[in-house]
């Protein structure tokens, strides 16, 4: 048993740490989060040149991490600086790549910094189902029709991971390939919008666009790129929690009414308690998943839905006695708080919320 | 025990549907049930509606141009406006200033602005919070000092509720500073357009401009619009905040919320099913369903005993609670029933004429917005700790 | 819109709650409900003198009430008494032998107090499902096999309401006869035993035991003898709810700890607010059930469950509450509370709990 | 990070396991797999088993006859014996005296109360509870006179558990009253047998005698019984209280009674199904599954940290919360299951021996005591609000 990270882990979420605090404040966070592009190169080069990107991929493809605790450690950080840069769709998106086992140039670039990916797997219709996917590939495999739903920060990426049926119907997990297409490919449209919680997404809608086949049956990939996103988003969360925990103490410690720092009601004491407590189970779920990476399917499976289902469920507590006990104040645009709120109340609805993951918990355990 | 309403009762249900079916605008409820934004004028149109037909001042005796109703006509009518979607009314002079003007205030004052407030004269706000006092109003700072026949008013308010709309401002300020804290406080109106008032716009964390900043430099106000007695202004304070919680439960609104959710949930299909047919998400449905039909009934209980006056402080406080509780639920809800689709946020598509395409279902746009903004019902109006405070003094008299 | 009761049934409340203070009071009662009987057939005619019996039956069978409300205040007050005498049974029973339209002499006893009924229809695999029924009835409705389980007061019954199979097989609504057993008939045993909540009830086992049929299609008979069941179980429990509150208030205010009042510390405050607002929360859920007894069907059904989960929810908090907020003197034999404790706890085992009602009302809703 | 036990560690859980497939005898895990009563020869019994083997006090050190374990032998120690159905190890000589009396107690005391304790000559039992004070423990006001070479001790303990079959009681006294209440108070070992002391059962709402009161009426203790310095007795109860919550989460119970919980959702049936496949009974139990997943790493996050020591007391709060929490939520579960056949009580059912039917499931006896009982779990040990005390004042420091 050993609870500590790695040296190498430990100095990389240090280094990323201290650039995001220096470099990635808030307010410069909220004009990237809100420029057109709504992320910034520049910052995604020099993270890169950190070696920010490499960590999340394995020696296979020319990373030095890609384990569970890597995700971790720059996901945590990224969670804390509400950083808003692609780095889930590429972490994603690349794994797969790495896992079917090509385009080793691409990836080299993508870890260099010179290029962005996307996953773009849900649709309209799925509501979290990882099978329910009807975007049609031709019986060649060749080119791909159909649209994919709030796809993260595609128009930042030069290459998209694209799931689509070779057979089968939707609900089915056989028959789903997974597909590279190039930004800019002929019918391929993207309809890009912000997202409440800051950053971009999309609509993808692809009308015979030409693709290269990754894998024919990829619905193994998908879940495991999707735990691995699960781990990401998790640590993610955790970070926004620790961050959002110490600004709700300091407000409780600060702020007075009836002549005491509020800190001093015993109502919101023991309310903050629970919170500080459920936090704690949030993080020991994360830890739970992160290893869980390398375990077999049902195994890791429980584990990230343990995780997803935890996030979830403690994430709104978080949010809503946060800014609960912060009152009005923690309602306002101006109140950093707010904003790690919006986004970690997202995080609840991406790749399955609270109740989808229980339901598949439970379904997982009678396997 | 009789739970029914009365046959008039019903046939002022009939009336008020005939009504609300013949003169709510469609462009208005439209956007009332679609969630865009209203505009200051499509509330003083709504308004000028109601007046036209007496039905404005549903607090008011008649004798001020009020509908002089019962407790179950207001609430009857409550409930019917909201399920039509018609926009509420503005509270801040019609429920708020109307009533303690009506027992507090000197004939002049009464006969003054009351018709201006039917009329739609005067957008009213709302002066009684400030930046160091929330929950703990009484310690408020902004201080009045009487200079011949003005008072001279300096301070800070806050949270003041379209407040950029207002040309008129009901302040609590202080005109003593000996004595217990509450008192000292006086009630003061104050004109919007006076030199040394500035309002200044507070950011929600959804982007919108709904609260304010309202600061009095210097702001020389005229003694007649004092109302009641000087430093009593505590008794007149708590008297508009229980008429305020009246209705405090929200049962109309929570009703069309609620209807709206099942509509999405039965849009919405997960598993190859209408989500509302998902086993948690059902069961999260009927939970908030049921409090929702106890709650209706709890608070018919409270108007029933409070029939002629002012509903008692603890039921109220419970009315706050559960209500506001059930509202966010609802909204959580509805969050929740989108998936992906909460997240994205196309500000623009919630402005009246927006005809670009939805992102996603075209109910979808408001959603992540509405809850986000839902969580000021526990915060505002008496945070529903304080209501618990409430609670908890009449029950343990310690 | 009035929420008072008619005088006629506050004087019946108002006499039945004197007489049980009185004459019932708590130690009474734990004799009696440890008795070897488990009730007390004094009491019993003494409270059907009052008139308690003939308040719970129509006019049609010769009683003077019936209704939804008539069973309320008999029920509430039963409850703040704790009393263990065999109301519900004989109330069940007594409507299904009023609305299947016969057996006037024996209800006339029974109003008398000279009789007591039971009724037995859950079996060990219903697990609260009204269909899930196994008792077999021979062709000709002459006899009855089968076990029936947790019958209430079973052996203080002269005659017992039991349901079973003329046709079809366990989970059919339809098929499901009514018939009446007397005690004491060839075949029949009863396996008695005491509740944890106080009194005795039984498992019912019948072998070819004569019977007489009172209603061959008698799903109906029973959905409104368990609704009429559960309007009184509401009550039953709000007068219990009421007294652990009355209870915890009298603890909160005598009880110092730390110096002061437990009642000072705003922690406990605000949790026994929440518990307040839920108790008045389960009063009109139980409000909504009376009415409804005399709605159609689907309405009806809907506000039984709602008021059936509600109870159950509600019930579970203040018991847990009700005993934390007195700490270690709350688990006490010794103290009241506790066994008002047991009998709430007990109540949400009884035609169902929370979660089937919550089911249940979502399947009504749809249907 | 690394969440594995090392090679060695599993090494030692083999060698506990085989330990207790051959050593724990089946007439007694049956009792507790079943939720018999256990008798105090039970109990006697499967120490004198432990001690043979040298398991008896696995937090002692091994120079006082203790097994020297690492926390994470321990763990897997009480993980193993719980999956097993062995009985809890009776804590208030071993968890609770012995380690006081290893880091306060004299020479003497040490070599002769230590190997009483193992051996089983001396049946221990905690005197610290006080009628006027529960939470408030400081405020005790059992009072110890000096009188030549003895104390005369007068007062009342409460909640002193298993003490109807005790030998000898720690109690905390107070033998000074100025200054604070935390001053004053000594630590004193007493002879239950000695003339003055009377135990009184109480009653618990199940019916149990479990927990008892102890008057003391001039009940003369040998000064040689003092542990450590007079009037410093605060700190040594502070320390057994630290100590106590190295295993304060539980996991082990909860472990198994989850796993009991399983077996019988599996076996009742709903709607013609298994009740565990009841999407809300389901749900009810993945959620207290996925509290229990986390709380096991929690809980040796602490672990790992407090290698060497006593865990730090917010932590180990959030342990106490969450895991009595956990348990309790699974004996309300498993009550549920059992639909109607959760309120017949046999009690008789719960003794050895009983060879009557069993009224419904064999295993419905005991669930209904067993959840009532549970309820002591957020109250005793420390109540779950002072252990919220404690997690704010770390993290708040006002």
């Amino acid at each position: 048993m050993d609870f500590n990270h790695s040296d190498d882990r430990r100095m990389l979420a240090d280094m990323l740490g201290r650039y995001l605090q220096e470099r990635y404040a808030i307010d410069t966070r909220h004009a990237i989060s809100n420029s057109q592009a709504g992320w910034s190169s520049e910052h995604w080069s020099a993270l890169a040149d950190l070696g920010v990107i490499g960590a999340l991929f394995d020696e296979d493809v020319g990373g030095f991490g890609g384990t569970g605790f890597d995700i971790a450690v720059v996901f945590e950080q990224l969670g804390k600086a509400l950083a808003v840069e692609p780095f889930l769709g590429t972490m994603m998106a690349g794994r797969v790549l790495a896992r079917s086992g090509g385009q080793h140039a691409l990836m080299e670039k993508v870890m260099a910094g010179g290029s962005v990916l996307a996953f773009a797997h849900e649709e309209a219709e799925s509501h979290y189902d990882l099978a329910e996917i009807a975007m049609q590939a031709t019986a060649e495999g060749a080119t791909l029709t159909g649209t994919k739903s709030v796809v993260y920060q595609v128009e930042a990426a030069s290459h998209i991971v694209v799931s689509a049926r070779v057979a089968g119907s939707p609900g089915q997990e056989t028959g789903i390939g997974l597909f590279l297409v190039e930004a800019g490919a002929p019918g391929l449209a993207i309809r890009g919008y912000p997202m409440i919680d800051g950053g971009r997404g999309g609509e993808l809608t692809l009308s015979n666009t030409p693709a290269t086949l990754l894998a024919e049956d990829g619905f193994s990939l998908v879940e495991d790129a999707v735990a691995a996103g699960v781990v990401a988003l998790s640590w993610e969360a955790v970070g926004i929690m620790d961050r959002m925990k110490a600004d709700t103490l300091d407000y409780l410690r600060t702020r007075k009414q009836f002549g005491v720092p509020i800190g001093k009601f015993q109502a919101l004491q023991h309310r903050m308690a629970t919170v500080a407590l459920e936090i704690e189970q949030a993080r020991s779920a994360a830890i739970n998943a992160s290893v869980s990476l390398d375990d077999p399917r049902i195994k890791r499976e429980r584990a990230i839905s343990a995780a997803k289902y935890t996030i979830g469920r403690v994430g709104t507590l978080v949010v809503e006695e946060a800014i609960q006990l912060h009152g009005g104040i923690g309602m306002t645009w101006e109140l950093p708080l707010s904003h790690y709120a919006k986004r970690l109340t997202m995080i609840g609805h991406q790749f399955g919320d609270e109740d989808h993951h229980l339901a598949r918990f439970t379904a997982l355990s009678m396997a | 025990m009789n739970l029914d309403f009365t046959k008039a009762e019903e046939d002022f249900r009939a009336e008020v549907r005939d009504f609300l079916k013949e003169k709510l605008p469609k462009r208005i409820s439209e956007k009332v049930r679609t969630g865009q934004r209203l505009t200051k004028a499509d509330y003083e149109e709504w308004h000028a509606i109601l007046n036209e037909r007496g039905w404005l001042a549903t607090h008011w005796p008649k004798q001020y141009g009020g509908t002089g109703w019962s407790v179950a006509q207001a609430y009857i009518f409550d409930l019917e406006t909201a399920l039509a979607h018609a926009p509420r009314i503005v509270p801040f002079g019609l429920s708020m200033l109307g009533p303690v003007l009506i027992k507090y205030g000197s004939e002049e004052q009464k006969s003054y602005w009351l018709p201006r407030i039917l009329d739609g004269s005067d957008w009213w706000c709302q002066g009684y919070s400030e930046p160091g006092a929330g929950s703990d109003l009484a310690s408020l700072k902004t201080r009045a000092v009487r200079d011949g026949d003005h008072y001279v008013v300096n301070g800070q308010k806050t949270w003041t509720t379209l407040g950029q709309h207002a040309d008129m401002v009901f302040c609590l300020v202080r005109t003593a500073s000996d004595g217990k804290k509450q008192e000292g406080i006086s009630f003061l109106l104050i004109d919007m357009k006076t030199p040394g008032v500035e309002v200044r716009p507070i950011i929600l964390l959804d982007g919108e401009h709904e609260v304010n900043e309202v600061f009095f430099t210097n702001v020389r106000v005229p003694v007649e619009n004092l109302v009641g007695e000087e430093n009593k202004g505590w008794t007149y304070a708590k008297y508009l905040l229980t008429y305020e919680r009246m209705n405090i439960a929200g049962v109309g609104k929570a009703m069309a919320a609620f209807d709206h959710l099942r509509q999405i949930a039965r849009t919405q299909r997960k598993n190859g099913k209408p989500l509302a047919q998902d086993p948690l998400f059902a069961a999260r449905m009927a939970r908030v369903e049921i409090d929702l039909e106890n709650m209706k009934t709890t608070n018919l209980r409270v108007l029933a005993a409070s029939e002629g006056g002012p509903a008692s402080l603890e039921l109220g406080a419970m009315l706050k609670i559960r209500g506001t509780e059930i509202q966010q639920e609802i909204t959580s809800l509805t969050r929740r029933a989108l998936g992906p689709y909460a997240q994205p946020f196309v500000s623009e598509a919630l402005d009246e004429g927006y005809n670009g395409d939805p992102v996603g279902p075209d109910y979808a746009a408001p959603v992540a917005v509405d809850y986000l903004n839902n969580r000021k019902l526990s915060i505002f109006g008496g945070s529903n700790e304080i209501q618990r405070e409430i609670i908890t003094k009449a029950l343990l008299e310690l």
